[in-house]
């Protein structure tokens, strides 16, 4: 067994652009993800969080670098990781409930078991009543949650989430991320966390990843030693705060040096 | 604000005043909005038809349009008249029916799978393409005699040019269908660890559905043209049949009789798969 | 018929698939025309004995041939010529029964042009509308330009097009004459498109085996009683047309419904006048000479060697 | 997880030992993501004809395949030979492929005007249904008389067939393009204060477009069989009337030979269609 | 003149569902907006916001109801408000220069004009560089902005914001809500803003539309008497913090109160 459930060596991304030339889009990458952590990601809009995540499920494909899961080279390899995408992308000829076991379908798990499964979590996540619309019917957090759900039906021991709060409003938030830290708690999976929110990601992680401009490499690895189980109010500590503000400067640092040199050059 | 003070209708007093004006609408929103009444429609259609039937009639009957190349609707209506009273007008139009609906349900099942099957390599759907093209390209009618000699001189080679025709474009069709799927609903569906067997059935297939279910009416009215191509070239009955002995006897009145018949026809047709699609669209992609 | 497979050549025989003791046989023609009507009135009228004889038109080049050769069909109606054509390639096929022995086409002119009394000069310079290459209408105008000492594209240019698109080209002016056939030609002339004929092909050519009943060879040698009782059948309808004028008219009513009664009976009445059917049903050598002359002329038959034996056989004219 | 298991490669030591294994894939990606070397396919594409020939040969000399009916490659080859030597071949191919796509122009023109009026009324849109099947619906050739007294017997009666084939089958492609238009983003350009017409400029038709361009390849081969059977109904040149020629003569290696003819026409098309078709895609659609 | 720029009488919406019977999805709705305001309004997912600003914008039919502007009966009309829908909406066959000018296009001012107009804006707010992009090579974010762009640059006296600032990054986020307000300030106009955000809602706002779960109607109006020009430090007063806490109860019972309804029936 390795001391780390992921690794991600060297990995970078580089886009064919609009007029021909390469675009260097991410990396180099190098990240050692511990099992059974919840690492958030942030940096600025366009540095290559989505570009990471993409490379990590395997649905794009490295320029450069390796990435090893237990030991295994896995880049390229999909269902590997369970993967909420930023856009929803539920199917739309499919019933809500239908979009969520998609996943256990594709393993082949009969429907109808499927589907008790399925039930409770959209009854408890505000989709009651809802099993039955298809997805242009529903509002954007609906979809969103739907999306969210699919994911962690499809139960794999690493998960990467990108933006999964983006569009809930602050309650569903709030019973959304103490959902899935009890659920990560519970069943011991390693969670990758893309978010916009400082106090979001240093609430639920262990580890904060912030990302420079791009091409995004890694400016910064914070660990965030705040004890387990952590209380909402937590955020109001000093210990929290000296960490969102060490965080945030770090992150409008890079933010304030990518503007100026797009405006420079 | 120009925009505002031309749409709008002065209101007069606050909202106190409570007096309800009549709702004012957008032009668009009417529009994509209504769906237009059917008995409107109708109306709409035989007022057309009609108009267009008198203006040839006068037209025939003063000289202004020769009647010797374009017969004239009274002459044609008479001639209609005895193909219904001999019985030939109903067995004309269901041979050609069914030799119609038989190329035309082959055809379109046949061309699915290939379109679908495109999906699967490239390699071989590009290879496939100059081949298709060419079997597209041949001039039906001109293989007569081949065709007779494959498919025979009874039913079988009017199905076989119905198939024919609809064949190539129904595959072309779902190709492109198959084509326009989102490439990231692809990638989500294989993050879910899902066989290409799956990413197939669970998102190829059903977005390639409208366009399949698009290429039906166009694939009947080419069923008919190839039943009727069919019946070109060799036919004991049918509607086919009977305009190419009018055309050949210069019967102008006869062809365009059996033209209505066969309009007749393809109209139902045209129904019928205009119900089918429906029932389809709901099925399959939950529209109305 | 029952539907063919790729190797099954001319030379095999699949046997003709008997339906009850009646048998049934399909002729194949390639219009459905006045010009057939003793196989229409034979049909109609019960002629045939202890056979059931079907008609299946079938137009598009040699399908007709095709249907035969393979078995779909016991035979088709056509020159004794298309025999000819198949022996080139090695296929057996004889005529057994003469219906049509005129070459049944008239060539008229655009009214207002006077063709006069001579026909070659006036033809000179014309531009023909006829229909396409290969059929008999086309090979006999090459025929005739051959007779005549035109060569094509110079003395005469041929326009060759569906036959329904005959009048209109006069019509328009975009030609001058028209080589047509009955109904077409009477059509036009009550219409005022072309006056009389100038040209009498049936009066010209004489004896001319225009449309025949040709059979494979096979038949002949497996089954030559089937082959009899068609023949015989034939031969009443021809008797039946020549005796019995009205009820023959009848006839083409039911079979032509649509068509202008007027037109028919015209039509009928010029095939009686210039002896359009061969009421014996006999093929004569010289009929068949001038056949072969035409489409040689044409260049549709290459070969010299075909004789009048190698494609007719008739055995079964009593 | 047995997903993993079966999918990775086993690595031995750990990151440190900096040994770089071959980097596994998966199937899809490799698929999704290849576009097949032109090459490879164009050697494809020969290799299968050649074979195909090459059984038809072996098949005619054993006696397996009949080869009165069927003819036999060398003796096709021979008679194209002939027809390259009098210059018959360029003279018919270039008179069709000039009819061909003066018809494949206006029709899918005319078409594609007429699929984007009907966004305009759905009223109009319903009521010029029926009649547009009904045109559909018409044997052209059957309309032989008539098409010669109005386009006469030139090059006019092939240009207008092949728009008579390919106008209806536009119409209809690109009313099914118009139709599928995303409705959000149709309200969000109303959202800005746009009129119908700019709402049609800046979204109809952009929408339209891909439907209209991937008609394109369907309307080069039926405008092509529009001026085959053009050719039919009367032509002094052409591929179409040389086929006839040949099945009302039996010459079947002729037939075969402008089949090939016709082949490398339609195929020489489907390129050139080819090529406008990605550079329309590129100018409208920025899609590679 | 009216006291209000905008009213809304008793505006309610009712779709046709799935089953054939009407789901009530809004309202009824009575709103008196004064100039120059900036309202927030806040509800929980799926209760009927981005309805409401369909509503005003005039892109969906009210089934019952009147909506006034300048005293006015603007229902059913559009282009009487700017409107940034929360999708991105972008053509996806036009640059980002082209989308964002696309309701200048409209009003017909020339196209050069308006890029002119356009290029300084793209550059401020971090699209430099991808102008001359098409909208599916941007990430999440960048496409938001660009769509935020385009609304703004559709200059209206009335303006709808459902959730621009979603998908945006801390540091950019910070910079566009400043931006907004400066834009808001200087050319005086009324805007209407959907966030999931209790603080921004609070922080930019004179007044917090809360709203009740569906069908939505007005569950509390709070009135933001905070001084402007505001500091971002603001939101350490305790003022700002009562506010916030007193609108998060608000909202927390009425989307407890939701689920527990759900729940039970
Ligand atoms: N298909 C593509 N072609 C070219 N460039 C691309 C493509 N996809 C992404 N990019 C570029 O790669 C960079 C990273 O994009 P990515 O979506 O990963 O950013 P992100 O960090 O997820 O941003 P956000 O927080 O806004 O979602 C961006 O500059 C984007 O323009
Ligand atoms: N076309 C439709 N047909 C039926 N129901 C619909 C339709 N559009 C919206 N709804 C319903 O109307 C309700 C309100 O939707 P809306 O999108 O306005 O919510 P919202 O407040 O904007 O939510 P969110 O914060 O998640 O974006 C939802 O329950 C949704 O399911
Ligand atoms: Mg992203
Ligand atoms: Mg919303």
């Amino acid at each position: 067994m390795n001391a780390y459930k992921m690794e991600l060596e060297n990995v970078s991304k580089t886009y064919l652009g609009t007029d021909g030339n390469p675009v260097n889009a991410l990396g180099p990458i190098h990240m050692q993800i511990p099992n059974h952590r919840f690492i958030s990601i942030v940096g600025p809009s366009g540095c290559g969080k989505s570009t990471l995540f993409n490379i990590i499920s395997g649905l794009v494909e490295t320029s450069d670098g390796a990435i090893y899961v237990g030991g295994n080279r896995v880049d390229g390899l999909t269902g590997i990781t369970g993967y909420m995408l930023q856009k929803d992308l539920l199917l739309p000829w499919r019933t809500i409930l239908d979009n969520v076991i998609l996943g256990l379908e594709i393993e082949g798990i009969p429907k109808k078991e499927a589907k008790a499964k399925a039930l409770p979590l959209l009854y408890k996540y505000g989709l009651k009543g809802f099993e039955h619309h298809y997805p242009a019917q529903l509002s954007g957090g609906m979809r969103q949650r739907a999306a969210l759900l699919r994911t962690i039906m499809y139960d794999r021991e690493i998960i990467l989430l990108d933006e999964p709060f983006g569009a809930l409003d602050a309650q569903t938030r709030a019973m959304m991320q103490e959902w899935l830290l009890d659920l990560w708690d519970d069943f011991q999976k390693t969670i990758l966390f893309v978010t916009h929110d400082m106090e979001e990601a240093i609430y639920l992680s262990d580890e904060v990843y912030i990302m420079t401009s791009r091409p995004g490499t890694i400016k910064r690895h914070l660990m965030i030693d705040l004890p387990r189980p952590r209380k909402p109010q937590i955020i109001t500590s000093p210990q929290f705060i000296e960490l969102k503000e060490e965080a945030l400067r770090t992150l409008s640092e890079e933010t304030m040096r990518a503007y100026q040199q797009e405006s420079a050059g | 604000m120009s925009h505002e003070a031309e749409a709008v209708s002065s209101r007069g007093g606050g909202i106190s005043a409570g007096i309800k004006t009549p709702r004012p609408k957008s032009n668009w929103l009417k529009h994509e909005m209504a769906v237009p009444k059917p008995w409107a429609v109708n109306v709409g259609r035989f007022a057309l038809f009609i108009i267009m039937l008198l203006l040839w009639e006068i037209g025939a009957r003063s000289g202004l349009i020769n009647s010797f190349f374009w017969s004239q609707p009274v002459e044609i209506a008479r001639t209609w008249w005895i193909g219904v009273q001999t019985g030939a007008v109903w067995q004309d139009t269901l041979y050609t029916f069914r030799s119609t609906v038989i190329g035309f349900v082959l055809g379109t099942l046949g061309g699915t799978l290939l379109g679908l099957s495109f999906w699967w390599s490239k390699y071989y759907a590009r290879i496939s393409e100059p081949f298709i093209i060419m079997f597209e390209a041949m001039p039906k009618l001109a293989l007569a005699p081949i065709i007779v000699l494959v498919f025979g001189i009874g039913i079988g080679s009017k199905i076989a040019m119905g198939f024919a025709i609809t064949v190539v474009i129904t595959t072309l069709t779902t190709y492109n269908g198959v084509r326009s799927v989102d490439k990231d609903l692809v990638r989500m569906v294989y993050s879910l660890g899902a066989s290409r067997m799956q990413v197939f059935r669970k998102v190829i297939v059903p977005t390639a559905i409208p366009a399949m279910i698009s290429a039906l009416r166009i694939n009947i009215g080419l069923a008919l043209t190839g039943a009727i191509v069919g019946e070109y070239i060799g036919s004991e009955r049918g509607l086919g049949r009977m305009i190419f002995y009018a055309g050949q006897t210069y019967e102008i009145s006869l062809i365009w009789a059996n033209i209505f018949n066969l309009s007749i026809l393809s109209m139902l047709l045209y129904v019928l798969i205009g119900k089918l699609e429906s029932l389809l669209l709901k099925g399959f992609m939950h529209q109305k | 018929g029952g539907r063919s497979t790729a190797s099954s050549g001319p030379d095999t025989a699949v046997p003709a698939k008997a339906a009850g003791n009646t048998k049934e046989l399909i002729i194949a023609e390639p219009v459905h025309s006045t010009g057939y009507l003793p196989l229409y009135i034979a049909i109609r009228k019960g002629l045939f004995e202890d056979i059931d004889v079907k008609v299946v038109t079938l137009s598009g080049g040699s399908a007709h041939t095709n249907a035969v050769l393979t078995d779909q069909a016991f035979g088709f109606i056509g020159g004794p010529e298309h025999n000819a054509f198949a022996k080139a390639k090695g296929a057996e096929l004889r005529a057994v029964v003469n219906i049509v022995n005129r070459g049944n086409v008239y060539l008229v002119a655009r009214s207002g042009l006077d063709p006069g009394t001579d026909i070659a000069a006036f033809m000179r310079g014309k531009s023909v509308a006829v229909t396409q290459y290969g059929g008999t209408p086309n090979s006999i105008i090459r025929y005739l330009a051959k007779e005549w000492g035109y060569e094509l594209d110079k003395d005469i240019t041929l326009k060759e097009v569906d036959s329904g698109a005959i009048p209109a080209i006069l019509q328009q002016g975009q030609g001058d004459v028209a080589v047509v056939t009955e109904p077409i030609l009477t059509q036009g002339i009550q219409e005022g498109i072309w006056g009389e004929p100038f040209y009498n092909v049936p009066q010209e050519l004489g004896p001319y085996a225009y449309s025949t009943i040709n059979i494979k060879q096979d038949s002949i040698t497996k089954d030559p009683e089937t082959v009899q009782k068609f023949v015989t059948g034939i031969q009443k309808g021809l008797e039946f047309l020549q005796d019995n004028h009205e009820e023959s008219m009848e006839i083409a009513k039911q079979e032509f419904p649509t068509m202008a009664e007027d037109l028919l009976k015209t039509t009928l009445n010029r095939s009686y006048e210039d002896e359009m059917w061969e009421f014996s049903g006999q093929i004569s050598e010289e009929a068949v000479t001038t056949g072969l002359a035409v489409v040689r002329a044409a260049g549709l038959l290459k070969t010299d060697t075909i004789e009048y034996a190698d494609i007719i056989d008739m055995q079964f004219v009593k």
